[in-house]
Parts: C-alpha cells; sequence; structure tokens
C-alpha cells in the first residue's frame, strides 16, 4: 500500500503520525482518502504542497500515477529566484 | 507652460549631428530620445552605475550626469561608435569570446570604459582594469571574466599595434 | 577546471561558442524595455507613499488631472478588489494601494503624462490625507505580544485561523529525537546568527510599454523573467480575459528572482485604457530599492551536536524571516534549506514575520543562504572545536542519494561529497594560507525547480532552424538551447537560431527562476528535437525509398545501408515535396530537477584598525550537473558567489524608525565594484542529473548560498570573531574588534 | 520645478559669469555637477540657471609658475592626478583628487565643486587645507583671496556670498623635505563617501619634522585642523625613517579626540572617531616617507 510521509505541520490532522499507509493509485487519491480521515489536510496538501515521488518532486501532483508501494513525500512548493 | 528647447551640435561616433533638448535634459536622454542612440542604459541616474557611460572628448563621462547643452561641440562616442563598420573593436570582440557579459545591460557602459582605460593605458594590470572599471557596476559575472576579456584585449591590441 | 563523471561524448554540449544574442549586446543594438518608443507615447509617474503605514483617509486628484501634459491619473479605486484569498491579491494591493499604505514607497496613484517631468510634477500634486498606524519595522517588534498588526489582511498560511496576524507562515519539521541526541553528543554548539535584507540589485531598472487599443487589447513590452506570468498576474490584477493580453519579452537587464512579479505593467495598462495613448513607466533607481525586491532579513538560533570524532548527530533550529508587507513562502523554503548534513535527529522552526517594509520578492535560492549562513558558521566551529579539518568534517556527514532532506525524502543522486573533494584537492585548498590571511569554508544547496516550458523547433529550407522557446534569457540560456538542438539535429550551432517569442507565438511557459530555463526549457527543446528526428528519417526514407525503420540519424544526416547519407539540409530542401515544413512544438511540466551543491573556499585579510575585510582568493566548486555552455555556468558560479560576497560584506537596508530607507541608491546600498572582489576561480563538477537527457542540474541559484559563511569563517579563522550578524561591515567588525 | 524651466548657460569669461548670475536670480554655477544633477532629478530645489564654468580657460587650467600653481576651480580632478609635475609635488592632493569617485566622476569633478559643495566628507578638502590652499574668489567686479579652510562653514553652507564664486586655488610649491598624504577609509574599494578622512603634510630636516598640518574629513560638520596631532609631530624625530610608536600613538589619539562626528548611515561616532585616529598615523607614516625620498 502507498505511504503518505508527511510533513511536521501537516501532522496537527494526524495527532503527530507522520507515515499513513492510505490506498491510491494516483497522488490525488491518496489526498482524497486523507481528507476522509483527516478533515482539512486535504485542503492543505492539494494547496500547499508538492509531492516527492521515486525521488522526484511534482508540482500539481494531483493527476500523477503511483505503484502499489510509492512513498509519497508532502514537501512545500519550490519557487526560485 | 511652453518649454523652450536649445539647439546643440556635436559629433556623435564620427557624425556631425544636432538635436533639441531642454537645458535640464540629461545628455542620456538626449542621446537616448532624441538621437535613438539607446546603447548608454540609465542604471542609476546618479553617476553610480556606469551604465550610461560615454566618451567626451576621449575621456569617459557618466552621461546622465550631464546637461545636454554642455555637449555643445564636443566629440561623442558611444557604445554605437566603437566598432569600424562591421568590424568589431577587440573589446567587444573579447567580450563575446570571453562571456564577459551575461543580462548585458552594463556592457555598454564596460565597453566603453573599457576602451578608455586601453587607449591610455595600453598594458594595464589587473589591479588598474579593476579600479579603471570600478565606477561600472555589473550585478551577473563577478566581473571575472569582464577583467579576463578586457586583459585579452589589451593583447591583443598591443600586438596590433606593434 | 572541471571534474567530471563518466558521460557520453558530445559534440556540441560543453563547448564555449560566442552566444547568439551577444554581437547585439556588445554593439549597443539589443533592445530592452526602456529602450523601446511607440509613437505618441506617455510616461507614467507613481506617487508613492512617504509613510511606512498609514490608512488613506482621502486622496484628490483634481489638481494633478489639470496640470500641463497630464492625461490620466489612477488610484487604487481603477482597479477592482480581489477577493479574500485570491492568488494574486497580495500582488494587486502591493501594485497600488487600496485604503491603505503598508510600507513607504507603497504606490498609491500614478500619472500619465505626455513627459516625465510633467507626469513627476503632477504626481507630486495629488494631494493625501493619511491617518498614520504603526511602523512595524524588526522581527522582534512584529512577534512581541500584542504586537499591532503591520497588514489587517495577513493571515498565517494554512493555520485554519481566520485571524488577522503578523505571521506568514509556521514551518516545523522533524524526525528522531534530538533531546537525547544532544544528551548523548560530546559537543554542542548553539548559536544565534541575524542577516538583513538585501537588493537583487539588477542593474536595469523595472520598466515597460504598454498600449491598450481602442478594442481593448494590450500589447505590453516588459522587463520580466516571465512574460507569461505577466500576462497571468495583469490579467489577474485588472480582471480581464487572458487573450486581451498579449506580452513580448523585452531584453531583461537582469533579475535574480527580483523580476519573477510585477509592479508596473496593469498600472500602465490601466492610463493606457485612460488616455488612449501607449504609456511607458521606467522606474528609478531609489523607486527599485525602496519599492521592490529585496530578499527576507533574517534571525536564527541553531544548535548542532556532534560526538568527538566529528560525527553529526543532532540539528536544532530556529530560523525567521522577515518577508515584509504581506505573505510569502519564504519560511517554507527556508526550513528546507536548513540541513545538507545526515542529521539522524532533526527539529526544525521556520516562520515568516511581516514588517511594514517592501515585499520581499525571491532571490537566488530564497531563503536558502540564510539558513546556510547560521548552519555553515556552527558547523565551522565544530570543526574548530574538534580540531578536524573543516572538509574532512563535512565529508564524514555530507547527505548522498538516499539520505533524507530536511522534510523527510530522500536525496536523489546528488554531487555534495564530489564538490567537497574537488575544494579538498584544488590549487587554492592545498596553497598555503598567506600571510596575515586566513581561510574559510562554506556549502550550500539548492533544491531547483522543473515546471512548465514549451518549445517549438523549425526547419527552414536551407537546414538552419530556429528554436523558440518563452524562457527569458537572463544568463546565456538561448545559447544553452541551441547547443542542446545542435546535440540532438546534429547540425552547427550557428546554424541554429534561438528566440524567446511573445505569448502569442509559443506554448506556455513558467518563469525562468530556480535554474528551471535549461533543464526544464532545455528538455523541451531535446523532446522537440528527438520528435523532428524521427520526422527528418521518415521524410529521409520517403526520398531514398526505404522503410524509416532503416534509417538512422547519425551526425546531422540520415544513414541507410546501400545509401549515400542524406543530410539535413538535402531534407529539409524537399520538404515540401515530402510532406510540408518540418516544425514540432513540445511542452512539459519537468519533473526531476536535480539539487545543485556547492563547496566554497576563500582567504581573506582583515585589517584590524579599521575592521576592513578584503577577498584576497576566491575558489567555488558546484555540481553542474551537466554544463551545456561551460563559460556561463561558469558565470552563474562567479556571478552568485559575487552577490553572496556582497551579502557578505556591505549589502544592507538602513532604515529610519518611521521606516524610510536611508540608503535608496547605488551609492550607499554598495553592491560589489570591481576592485572589491578578485578572480572567482572555478571548478565545475558534473554528476548529471537521471532525470534530465543531458543530466543538466541547473546553475543559477546556489552560487548565492555559500559566500555568506564561507567568510564569515574565513574572518574567524583571522580574527576568532564569531561574527553572528550580516553584513561584517567595516564598523560591525571593528566594534566586535574592540570588545574581543 | 513648477512653472519654471531651468536654463543652462556657458560664459566663456569670469565677467560673463559674474554678469548672468547678478541677472538671474536663482541661479548657480556647476563644474562637474555630479552632485548638482542628482539634487535636481530629487526633485530639490532646482535652481533657475545653471552656470558652466568649464568653458572659462582660466577656470579649467593648471600652471607652475613662480613657485605658485594656481589651478583653475573647474579643472576635473583627472588632470591633476595626471599632471606628473602636480602629483609629484602634492602627492596627497593629487591621490585625494583621485579618490574622488569613478573615473567617469573624476574626468567631471572639481576642487571648486568638491569646495564649494561643503561636504564634511569632501575628498579633496583636507589635502588642500592641509596644503595652506588660498581660494581666489570672483567678488562683486573684482576677487577676493581667503584659505580654503574658510570656505566651508557647515554642511552644505559656505562662506560665499550671493554672485560669488572660486575662480582658482593657489598653492606655494612646499619646501624641501615636505611630504603630503590623504587616507580615507570606505566600506568598499571604491565608489563611496568617505567615513573618514585624514591629510597630513609634514617637512622634515636632518630627521626632525619642522612642519606639520593634519586635517580630518568626514569626522565633523567641517574640515578638521588637529593642532594636537601637529604638535606631536613638530620636532619628532624619525629613526630609521619612521617615527616611534608613542608619536604616532600621540598623534592617533589627537586626531580621534579632535572629531566631532554624527551617526549615519554610513558610519558611528565610536567608528569615525576611532579610524579618523588610524588614518592620521597612517597618513602621517606615508608623509613622512615622502617628504624624506624627495616626493
Amino acid at each position: 500500500m502507498p505511504r503518505a510521509h508527511l510533513m511536521s505541520d501537516h501532522r496537527r490532522f494526524t495527532d503527530g503520525e507522520a507515515v499513513i499507509e492510505v490506498e491510491g493509485v494516483t497522488v490525488g487519491a491518496v489526498i482524497a482518502e486523507l481528507e476522509q480521515r483527516y478533515p482539512g489536510l486535504g485542503e492543505m496538501l492539494t494547496n500547499g504542497s508538492s509531492a516527492g515521488v521515486d525521488g522526484v518532486i511534482h508540482a500539481e501532483p494531483e493527476y500523477l500515477a503511483i505503484g502499489p508501494d510509492a512513498d509519497v513525500y508532502f514537501v512545500a512548493p519550490l519557487t526560485g529566484g | 507652460m511652453k518649454r523652450s528647447r536649445t539647439h546643440v551640435t556635436c559629433t556623435v561616433n564620427g557624425d556631425e549631428v544636432d538635436f533639441l533638448a531642454s537645458d535640464d535634459t540629461s545628455l542620456l536622454d538626449a542621446l537616448r530620445d532624441e538621437l535613438g542612440l539607446t546603447g548608454a542604459k540609465e542604471g542609476c541616474g546618479t553617476g553610480d552605475c556606469g551604465a550610461c557611460s560615454i566618451l567626451v572628448d576621449g575621456r569617459v563621462n557618466c552621461s546622465c550626469l550631464m546637461f545636454a547643452p554642455e555637449a555643445e561641440g564636443s566629440d561623442i562616442v558611444t557604445v554605437e561608435g566603437i566598432a569600424q563598420g562591421d568590424q568589431l573593436h577587440p573589446l567587444q570582440q573579447t567580450f563575446l569570446e570571453g562571456a564577459a557579459l551575461q543580462c548585458g545591460i552594463c556592457t555598454p557602459g564596460f565597453l566603453v570604459s573599457a576602451k578608455a582605460l586601453l587607449d591610455e593605458n595600453p598594458d594595464p594590470t589587473e589591479t588598474e582594469i579593476r579600479y579603471a572599471l570600478a565606477g561600472n557596476l555589473c550585478r551577473c559575472t563577478g566581473y571575472d571574466k569582464i577583467v579576463r576579456s578586457v586583459q585579452e584585449a589589451a593583447v591583443q591590441l598591443r600586438g596590433a599595434s606593434r | 577546471m572541471t571534474v567530471t563523471e563518466d558521460r557520453p561524448a558530445y559534440k556540441w554540449v560543453g563547448t564555449r561558442p560566442i552566444r547568439h544574442d551577444g554581437y547585439d549586446k556588445v554593439v549597443g543594438k539589443a533592445r530592452f524595455a526602456a529602450d523601446l518608443n511607440l509613437p505618441g507615447q506617455l510616461h507614467g509617474v507613481f506617487l508613492r507613499s512617504p509613510h511606512g503605514h498609514a490608512r488613506i483617509v482621502s486622496i484628490d486628484t483634481s489638481t494633478a488631472e489639470a496640470m500641463p501634459g497630464v492625461k490620466a491619473v489612477v488610484t487604487g479605486d481603477d482597479f477592482p478588489a480581489l477577493a479574500a484569498g485570491h492568488p494574486e491579491r497580495d500582488t494587486a494591493i502591493n501594485l497600488m494601494a487600496r485604503g491603505v499604505v503598508l510600507y513607504v514607497g507603497h504606490a498609491l496613484a500614478a500619472v500619465a503624462a505626455s513627459t516625465r517631468a510633467e507626469a513627476a510634477a503632477a504626481a507630486a500634486a495629488i494631494e493625501v490625507e493619511y491617518d498614520l498606524l504603526p511602523v512595524i519595522l524588526s522581527l522582534d517588534e512584529s512577534m512581541a505580544d500584542g504586537s499591532p498588526l503591520v497588514n489587517e489582511d495577513n493571515r498565517t498560511a494554512f493555520s485554519g485561523s481566520d485571524e488577522p496576524s503578523n505571521l506568514a507562515s509556521v514551518t516545523p519539521l522533524e524526525r528522531g529525537d534530538v533531546d537525547a541526541a544532544f544528551e548523548a553528543a560530546d559537543l554542542v554548539i548553539e548559536r544565534e546568527f541575524e542577516t538583513s535584507w538585501v537588493h537583487q540589485g539588477y542593474i536595469e531598472p523595472h520598466a515597460c510599454v504598454v498600449d491598450v487599443g481602442a478594442d481593448g487589447k494590450a500589447d505590453i513590452w516588459a522587463s520580466s523573467q516571465g512574460h507569461f506570468r505577466v500576462r497571468s498576474q495583469t490579467a489577474a490584477v485588472l480582471d480581464w480575459d487572458t487573450a486581451r493580453i498579449k506580452v513580448t519579452p523585452a531584453e531583461i537587464g537582469g533579475g535574480f528572482g527580483g523580476k519573477t512579479t510585477i509592479y508596473l505593467e496593469p498600472v500602465a495598462a490601466r492610463l493606457s485604457e485612460k488616455s488612449g495613448r501607449p504609456v511607458k513607466i521606467v522606474m528609478t533607481r531609489e523607486e527599485v530599492l525602496r519599492a521592490t525586491g529585496p530578499a527576507p532579513g533574517s534571525k536564527a538560533r541553531i544548535r548542532i551536536g556532534a560526538t568527538s570524532d566529528g560525527e553529526l548527530t543532532a540539528i536544532e533550529g530556529w530560523i525567521g524571516y522577515i518577508v515584509g508587507c504581506v505573505n510569502n513562502m519564504a519560511g517554507f523554503i527556508g526550513a528546507m534549506s536548513l540541513a545538507s548534513y545526515k542529521f539522524p535527529n532533526l527539529k526544525l522552526e521556520a516562520v515568516g514575520v511581516l514588517t511594514n517594509t517592501p515585499a520581499t520578492a525571491a532571490y537566488r535560492a530564497p531563503s536558502a543562504p540564510q539558513a546556510a549562513f547560521a548552519v555553515e558558521s556552527v558547523i565551522d566551529e565544530i570543526a574548530q572545536t574538534l580540531g578536524l579539518d573543516p572538509i574532512d568534517l563535512r565529508l564524514k556527514n555530507a547527505v548522498v542519494e538516499g539520505d533524507p532532506t530536511a522534510m523527510g525524502m530522500p536525496h536523489p543522486r546528488i554531487g555534495f561529497v564530489e564538490c567537497l573533494e574537488a575544494i579538498r584537492d584544488s590549487d587554492h585548498y592545498g596553497s598555503p594560507v598567506p600571510d596575515g590571511a586566513a581561510r574559510g569554508i562554506g556549502t550550500g544547496f539548492w533544491f531547483n525547480i522543473g515546471e512548465q516550458s514549451s518549445a517549438t523547433v523549425n526547419l527552414n529550407e536551407d537546414g538552419t532552424a530556429t528554436v523558440i522557446t518563452g524562457s527569458p534569457d537572463i544568463g546565456g540560456s538561448r545559447a544553452s538551447m541551441a547547443l542542446m538542438a545542435a546535440e540532438e539535429l546534429g547540425i552547427d550551432v550557428h546554424r541554429i537560431t534561438p528566440v524567446v517569442a511573445d505569448t502569442e507565438s509559443v506554448g506556455f511557459t513558467d518563469v525562468t527562476e530556480g535554474s528551471r530555463a535549461t533543464f526544464a526549457t532545455g528538455m523541451a527543446v531535446v523532446n522537440a528535437c528527438r520528435e523532428l528526428v524521427d520526422e527528418l528519417k521518415a521524410r529521409a526514407a520517403t526520398i531514398m525509398g526505404v522503410d524509416s525503420e532503416a534509417v538512422d540519424w547519425i551526425d546531422g544526416a540520415a544513414v541507410a545501408e546501400e545509401h549515400d547519407p542524406l543530410p539535413l539540409d538535402a531534407i529539409t530542401a524537399k520538404a515540401k515535396g515530402t510532406g510540408g515544413p518540418l516544425t514540432v512544438t513540445a511542452s512539459l511540466n519537468a519533473g526531476g530537477a536535480g539539487p545543485s551543491f556547492a563547496v566554497h573556499c576563500c582567504d581573506v585579510a582583515v585589517d584590524e584598525e579599521t575592521g576592513q575585510v578584503t577577498v584576497l582568493r576566491y575558489t567555488t566548486a558546484q555540481d553542474a550537473g551537466t554544463a551545456i555552455h561551460p563559460s556561463y555556468v561558469e558565470g552563474q558560479m562567479q556571478g552568485g558567489t559575487a552577490q553572496g560576497i556582497g551579502w557578505a560584506l556591505n549589502e544592507e537596508y538602513v532604515y529610519s524608525e518611521d521606516g524610510t530607507m536611508l540608503n535608496a541608491s547605488f551609492l550607499d546600498y554598495r553592491v560589489p565594484v570591481a576592485s572589491d572582489l578578485p578572480m572567482i576561480e572555478t571548478i565545475i563538477v558534473e554528476v548529471p542529473n537521471p532525470a534530465h537527457p543531458y543530466g543538466v542540474r541547473g546553475v543559477g541559484e546556489t552560487g548565492i548560498v555559500p559566500p555568506l559563511a564561507t567568510i564569515a569563517n574565513a574572518v574567524n579563522r583571522a580574527t576568532g570573531l564569531r561574527i553572528s550578524a550580516l553584513p561584517m561591515s567595516p564598523p560591525a567588525i571593528l566594534a566586535a574588534l574592540n570588545e574581543r | 520645478m513648477k512653472g519654471r524651466q531651468m536654463r543652462y548657460a556657458a560664459p566663456a569669461t569670469v565677467d560673463e559669469a559674474r554678469t548672468l548670475l547678478s541677472d538671474n536670480p536663482g541661479s548657480q554655477v556647476f563644474a562637474g555637477a555630479t552632485d548638482l544633477v542628482p539634487q535636481i532629478r530629487a526633485g530639490r530645489p532646482s535652481p533657475s540657471m545653471v552656470v558652466d564654468l568649464k568653458r572659462i580657460d582660466r577656470l579649467t587650467a593648471v600652471i607652475h609658475e613662480g613657485g605658485k600653481w594656481p589651478i583653475g576651480a573647474a579643472t576635473p580632478s583627472a588632470d591633476l592626478t595626471r599632471n606628473a609635475d602636480f602629483t609629484a609635488m602634492f602627492p596627497g592632493l593629487s591621490e585625494a583628487a583621485g579618490l574622488i569617485g569613478s573615473d567617469q566622476i573624476q574626468n567631471r569633478s572639481s576642487l571648486g565643486g568638491n569646495l564649494a559643495n561643503a561636504s564634511p566628507a569632501a575628498d579633496s578638502v583636507p589635502a588642500l587645507i592641509a596644503n595652506a590652499g588660498q581660494a581666489v574668489i570672483a567678488s562683486g567686479d573684482g576677487t577676493r583671496t581667503v584659505p580654503a579652510a574658510d570656505i566651508a562653514t557647515g554642511p552644505g553652507r559656505t562662506s560665499l556670498a550671493d554672485g560669488e564664486f572660486i575662480i582658482e586655488f593657489t598653492l606655494d610649491d612646499p619646501p624641501a623635505g615636505t611630504g603630503d598624504a590623504y587616507l580615507r577609509m570606505i566600506p568598499r574599494t571604491e565608489m563611496d563617501i568617505a567615513i573618514a578622512g585624514a591629510a597630513v603634510r609634514v617637512t622634515i630636516a636632518d630627521g626632525t619634522v619642522s612642519d606639520a598640518t593634519v586635517a580630518l574629513g568626514a569626522v565633523a560638520p567641517t574640515v578638521v585642523v588637529v593642532s594636537d596631532a601637529e604638535a606631536a609631530l613638530v620636532g619628532a624625530t624619525l629613526d630609521g625613517g619612521r617615527f616611534d610608536d608613542a608619536t604616532l600613538d600621540a598623534v592617533a589619539a589627537a586626531a580621534s579626540a579632535a572629531c566631532d562626528p554624527i551617526n549615519d548611515k554610513r558610519g558611528t561616532v565610536a567608528y569615525r572617531r576611532q579610524v579618523a585616529g588610524v588614518l592620521a598615523k597612517r597618513a602621517a607614516i606615508v608623509a613622512a616617507e615622502r617628504a624624506q625620498n624627495g616626493a
């Protein structure tokens, strides 16, 4: 099952849990499932995060397909100079 | 209010030109707006960045600090006048080959200042180059490739004059 | 000098041709935004707030409107109010105050007149009544209990709270158990640090020309790192359809992050719309310093634990970024920039804090220099205290592929160790420290970003090519695009013309920022070229009468058994008869930007009687992945380093108590001049990024990260002073020496 | 700015300049305009007319005759730094002129402007005063001559009356065995305004200082002549060509004590005071070397 890795400020929605196993074939499905379980978290992940999967950071990752054992790291979105 | 304008006659890049300008116009604005020579840039308007550098009677000046009528009778060279026709000045060529420009906004001023330096001192030390160019700010290059390109142009110019 | 991992042999990639846009730039022909003039053009000038924070009771423009030459006057009332939460609401407010001015220099009206002098005179004649509000200028004041609000509009991002706040964001990051680790550590060092705001200092002030026609369509010529963002932000601020706006990128005279947002265009557009004439606005240098940029100032407290043999076991850190008058992401990003070592235990918090100062903007590797200054200073002190070589200590703890980033995700393949080794093995590090000098080491990194890019490659009938992208070229990227296209197509790089096209002539492309142009736009170019090569093989197959599968593309020619190679120009010459024009467009949202690490080494001398620091020698090693055009990679490394040296030594914002910047000129905002710097020696390390077809990482950001600590560490070794506040200006150093 | 357009005039003679000034209330002379133009841009009260002195031959001439140096007040600084005879005789004043901004600025800026602008930080003024420069002023229909030290009376204020302007400076050839030096402190290496500056001139005979002048810039409303530092130098003997530490410490202490600086964006009171002493000491060392080397 994919694992969602949350940054510390996401964890106030999850009673401090940092890694959560979630079903989903896309990052968007993972977020939807997390929102079901932890209301409010989904909005934060959708608007305030990028997702790192297999070492690659994706901006707006909602439709990114993930494997059954994927590690999805929700990280702050980056801008540059 | 009617603005009166002064008639100014001078030589720019080898051509005798004349233009009209209000007395409080900077020479930089007159060159850019009246003569269409936009090579010299305004980076600060206070003489602190050198992007507007031009040669006036062979000497480097900030054109933003000159009143347009001060140009009367003088011989002015801007970056547009450094090349001989299609033949780039060695400084222009070494700047290109040495990647001495990134964004290019400061480049016209540097070329003019460097030309003034090499016209007077054909074999400057690195320190002399750095101080001679201290009135020209570049925020892209850290000056390394500019200084090296001036050094290379100096070598070429000395070789050519031998 | 270059340190390169094994990689394929390239013909064009890695060479140093003269850049395509270079000729125009050395003869004065290159057109920057302020160089453009349109018939009938008016000049726009802003009225800016003289107060640091005030309610606007009334604005009377009647006198100004009646003045000579004046054709239009606008105020905040001329712009739609964007709803709370609208992503461009802060941009809109910063462009033109609505009801409240938030800093000295905040625009609150603008005039278009026949001459700039007339516009300036009219702007000065606008009468404004203000009701003064408290002015908050420092992080401590802003965070104090009961502090007045900097900006009633601000809510702390993702806090879930709808209460106004002076906090922009709070980002905690944590792993392991720092308390236990500090308990077990042989050495724990904790220090506090402070840095000033610094400006990007591009030499070209912001400028635009906007012409709104009677049909409502707007033509914009802008100096911007991203003309598609100019379009989208202008559309949002004016509530216009995007299709009404065409933005043509002028040559851009430096940006460094400071031209990733807009300050002028919607105002010029409204003035043009009202007057029916084109309007040009060019900022003065003073306006640039008072009302654009800067990078956030910061305060940090960093605590690091180590074993006696130099294993770093824990980091606990707090860093506050002073983001200015509106919210931004500085704190989020800063949190992630704090850890480039294998700390098994980590507890970090980064916050963004508002003040009544200009809205801060990105500046090369945003938020990372402040963080690296703090962390690398403490790391250096640990090395000194333990008697370890500063590079050996870092090598022992440097992150490698698979080690977690600060936010937990494993690093992809990175070149930190390779950069450390490159400096360790360099001529500079191997040379004795000169008499009277001292040597410092510092490191830094930046994640880099990908984002969206488009490229169109047209093959012309004679076999030349045009590469069209939407990435404004701020440091030589056109040459890099041409080099990658030359490599793919197998033709001479100077038979390729790289072009940055307007918003109607190329697909959407995100801003040139985060070192993404050569990486992401380069990928789009490569993808387009590869598709073109497939098409060329198909056309060649038609011409040769063979199956397209039988055709290879080798060195710019189609090759099939029993046929003479068919060069590209022979195929393009027959394009009409084989299927029409040869053109391909590729677009993508690039993932996989590779972090770029850098390690710096410098020698300084300190005049202990005046406090003056002189940089005697400087060497930088940075992982470029693959250097497409090494000269411009070196240029990015050198330019970033010089900016970092300025940040370290002399650049700062000096404010009066009422929030007026006192040094708003290039005379007193002291960017380094040529005589301040030595040559900046470069070592390009090439650890290819597996996510890019040529291994590009992007090199623009990282160079500015290490110099702050590198110089501070050298100053420490010269004087024994552990400098905690930047800049290390002569008065600051002398004061510290006096207390030593 | 409002309703009044600034005019430019370039008289060919001093008398023409006098007439222009008296006929045009609110007019002002200029040479380099390196400060004037930015001031006008910044919207400060602009003059009705600017009178360019550079077209008056006498005002841009550098002459050496009869043991005197008349120097046109509008002479660009670069003409002084490039003048080998002048630089050999007044190396400190020459180097001070060579510190007024960039090459671009030095091709415009003048001793007259540097002095009449009355900036406390003007680089050339301490060295001019250390060399006992006299200012010849066009006044009424004639001229008057005063010590250069008497021109500036405070920041931006001078003793020049309306319609008066400086025509030239005169310097006497220094006595044998004289050397001068000017050092200043700026945060960068170029392009800054002095936080502190020190000019020292010494005359040395038989290894003993017979005369000394120490003048400080940027540490008080006007240039400070430090008589205590001068007293410390006069009579000091040089051992191996160098002052002893006690003498140098006394010079530094006297210079620091004479400062009456301000805190501003460029430096603090404490910094200016401390560094003025350092600069005075170092300038004394250089001046003495030059005096002994026949510079």
